[in-house]
């Protein structure tokens, strides 16, 4: 099966108020070139979840298309300080955060993996954050009689993860650090791969290197080079600054438009 | 007597003991080449832990927009991903872990969540990250923050992300250390009146002994600009 | 007619359809065989997964000694290993696991545990592996047994290992399907009797049309050759 | 620190009663070697835990060295029947079987890795292996209320696992299926690993593939070629069918004594 389209189709196949996971980890590996056409197609209601998020969540916020974000962490890295648009819009009430431990958000894409409702954490035990979410209630040992925390599952409806190489089935691989995609990939109920290369279908049978995802959990592959720019991908290119900054200088809605269709155009990455 | 970058690192590599398993996560390039550092000088045997999950990374080329990047496992001798370190941490492993915040108070709470009322704050803060799981389980939590001031040093933190196993807070002006369970003075950058220190934090300074913290040697200078040559560690203070 | 072991192994391979996933594990030749037959005739999608987590392995020379080796992930595609196999299924996304055991019922309950008292058997048997996880929780567990006696086909199991999901048990005198929480009698295999069924099955034999078992066919026949040409499929007759 | 020693002094760690992880899968690089050292040793009360054992386990039970059997599967595969010595040994009440699914196993181990002391399944609906065994109780789902199985978590105090590489500091590299070795490696006190191959210090360092096992979990490395045999080890050697055959015609204590004896010497495979 064939699943490679464009990405304008890929993203149209996100629904509004979708569950989403996003792949890679703040501005390493993040799947940008998607987020980028998700802004375009002014998706609404979605519902971010990553361990540690930055220009993907940062932007979709400023897009106004998210509804709440459940991550341990949202934040450029030192260099570019502060996601200033997910913070006003947390600040005025417009998206929902949902404040994690990283490994809390790992412990719930656990959960959702293994198809079980809750994983018992260690950890969170003299934190406000386990009285002000309800996502995280008090379990019983069943053996000791101890009292853990639990986490809820969390099971994204669809994932989007960025990878070097890809095959038209939907086999991916990661080069370098793989963060929690693979995690990420089978705690979600389906996945859309965009890619750097597309390799022949014997590529992965005939390499030692195993693919990380296999075919049967991706819906949708899309050949996007560098689809994780202005961010970073390993092996291959490294933050794009000047691109970066000019993203950051922005301030009006129809300034975030106009740059996006500078960047986009019906789903080709230009 | 040092850049406050300089004389942070140090003081940071130096918390450090030989063979202990470190962790330090997004953000945090000073904690980065304070580890690597004390690995180049008094600690060869402690193990560097990193979110790309590289274990002893021999020669990172460290990036100024990441320390979560590729260059970590690239030369690294095995692979013990972020899930991993947690994991590591909560079944008592992980000896110590580099964390930050915005707000700390004497009994050593952690806020990296916001600043005034939680549901609609009136500043989100990026979240704790490892925080909340890592202050309580790590052997030893050491925080680093490059402001010094009452508003970060407060008398009580808007929220409490985390409380437990702080053992060290390193600043510009000084290091604290849990004592007590209250947080005390160590010891004072070279530079830095103690009239400065009071002034600058909301609850009061209290010490054992008052001393002076080493500046860096001319061997950890040497060695910090052979690690990080693009001067990542003075990030913050740019 | 065929070789039992290659009635068996078509009529296994059959039960798979397009696009499936299928698991089989340890000791495990003739559901091995039956999906790589799948996946060479009627069912080229069907995903074929197994404990070294070789998905979709291309060219596997199979061995002997084994239906969990390295040849199984040397040609794969993906690496996809027993635990998250496992976890494939406890989220529902597991359509077919081949499992097999010592004793069966008129219920579809699977004994691969004990023959006698539990704490001190009479006789201990390998244990069910995948069976008390999977035949509850993946859509179809079938069942392959070489043995087709009165002692196997019981009236009660002496201990129930697990009970759920089993769809079909393929024997080499016929094949059972589940219908309605009870096992049935689906088709007789090329030369065998009802009757010999009946002598050998502690239950009673109930059907609801009476059909042969398809004899394996020329193209199935050079498949199998193929892909196994050790005939590793026939070791349980050995 | 180097933590090369010989095979004896290795197994000398290994306490009488310890609870103690077995790497590979049936007869997929058992550590084959340091399990023959044991029972040279005449290790007493050992607590096995296995998902799918085979020879490892019947010769250890043969030699009278183990107390309990955690796994969900012990046999040979399909072509050299069944492990009648273990198979004897629970029958006669000298071993305790505590059957699990293989899943539960993992499950066990990874409650453990996680540092928690249980962990919830899915599967076990409709079986009895979970009225009989207390080592599994329900426990409820804060979120939903729903009534779910839990698996006590399994810490072995040390397991060995045979590897293709490792350097003197402990890391180690697991070429081909890894089975549950990385999970047994993070769920256990310490690790003891037999390897085919010692490489240099910066051998991982310079290479692309990095080690499995990180040397900080690891207490001793043995120098080991054919470690693994009369079982097989991905890309090296299969089974030694011979050997193997011998090993399933013994009888008493003294043939396996003498077996023993012309297979290792005071920890040197011979």
């Amino acid at each position: 099966m064939n699943k490679r389209c464009d990405l304008d189709q890929a993203v149209r196949g996100i629904p509004d108020g979708a569950l989403l996971g996003l792949g890679g980890n703040t501005l390493n590996r993040a799947p940008m070139a998607a987020v980028m056409e998700m802004a375009r197609q002014k998706k609404r209601g979605l519902r971010l979840v990553k361990t540690a998020g930055g220009m993907d969540v940062d932007l979709l916020c400023y897009a106004g298309c998210v509804a709440s974000v459940d991550a341990g962490f949202i934040s450029y890295e030192t260099e570019y300080s502060l996601c200033q648009h997910y913070r006003k819009a947390v600040q005025d009430g417009r998206v929902r955060a949902n404040e994690h431990a990283c490994y809390t958000v790992i412990s719930a894409l656990r959960a959702a993996s293994f198809g079980i409702p809750f994983m018992p954490v260690r950890g969170l035990q003299i934190s406000d954050l386990a009285a002000v979410n309800d996502y995280f209630q008090p379990v019983t040992d069943p053996f000791s009689g101890e009292t853990l925390n639990a986490v809820k599952a969390l099971r994204p409806d669809v994932s989007v993860i960025h990878a070097q190489l890809a095959d038209e089935r939907g086999n991916a691989l990661i080069e370098g650090p793989k963060y929690d995609d693979v995690l990420l990939s089978r705690a979600s109920r389906t996945v859309i791969v965009t890619a750097e290369r597309i390799v022949g279908e014997e590529a992965f049978a005939a390499s030692a290197q195993k693919a990380d995802i296999p075919h049967f959990l991706v819906s949708a592959v899309v050949h996007v080079p560098r689809g994780a720019s202005p961010g970073a991908c390993a092996g291959l290119y490294g933050v794009a600054d000047a691109n970066l900054r000019e993203f950051l200088g922005l301030g009006t809605p129809e300034e975030l438009e106009s740059w996006l269709a500078r960047r986009v155009s019906h789903g080709q990455a230009l | 007597m040092g850049r406050p970058c300089d004389v942070m690192t140090v003081c940071l590599a130096r918390l450090i003991r030989d063979g202990e398993t470190v962790f330090h996560g997004v953000s945090s390039h000073m904690p980065m080449v304070a580890t690597l550092l004390a690995k180049a000088t008094h600690a060869p045997n402690a193990v560097h832990l990193n979110i790309p999950g590289g274990v002893d990374p021999h020669k990172p080329r460290l990036v100024s927009y990441t320390s979560a990047g590729d260059d970590l496992l690239e030369t690294a001798e095995a692979a013990f991903p972020l899930q991993e370190v947690f994991d590591l941490s909560m079944r008592g492993g992980l000896d110590v872990a580099f964390l930050s915040g915005v707000q700390f108070d004497r009994l050593g709470s952690v806020n990296a969540s916001v600043i005034g009322d939680y549901p609609r704050p009136k500043v989100r803060l990026p979240g704790g990250a490892g925080s909340a799981v890592l202050i309580p389980t790590a052997k030893r939590a050491i925080i680093w923050r490059t402001k010094h001031d009452r508003r970060t040093f407060c008398e009580k933190v808007d929220f409490v992300t985390a409380r437990g196993h702080v053992s060290d807070i390193v600043t510009p002006l000084c290091a604290f250390t849990m004592y007590g369970g209250e947080l005390i003075l160590k010891t004072i950058h070279p530079g830095v009146s103690i009239e400065e220190i009071a002034e600058n934090t909301a609850f009061p300074i209290r010490y054992l002994t008052l001393e002076q913290t080493p500046p860096p040697t001319d061997e950890e200078l040497r060695a910090l600009d052979h690690i990080d040559p693009l001067h990542t560690r003075n990030l913050e203070f740019r």
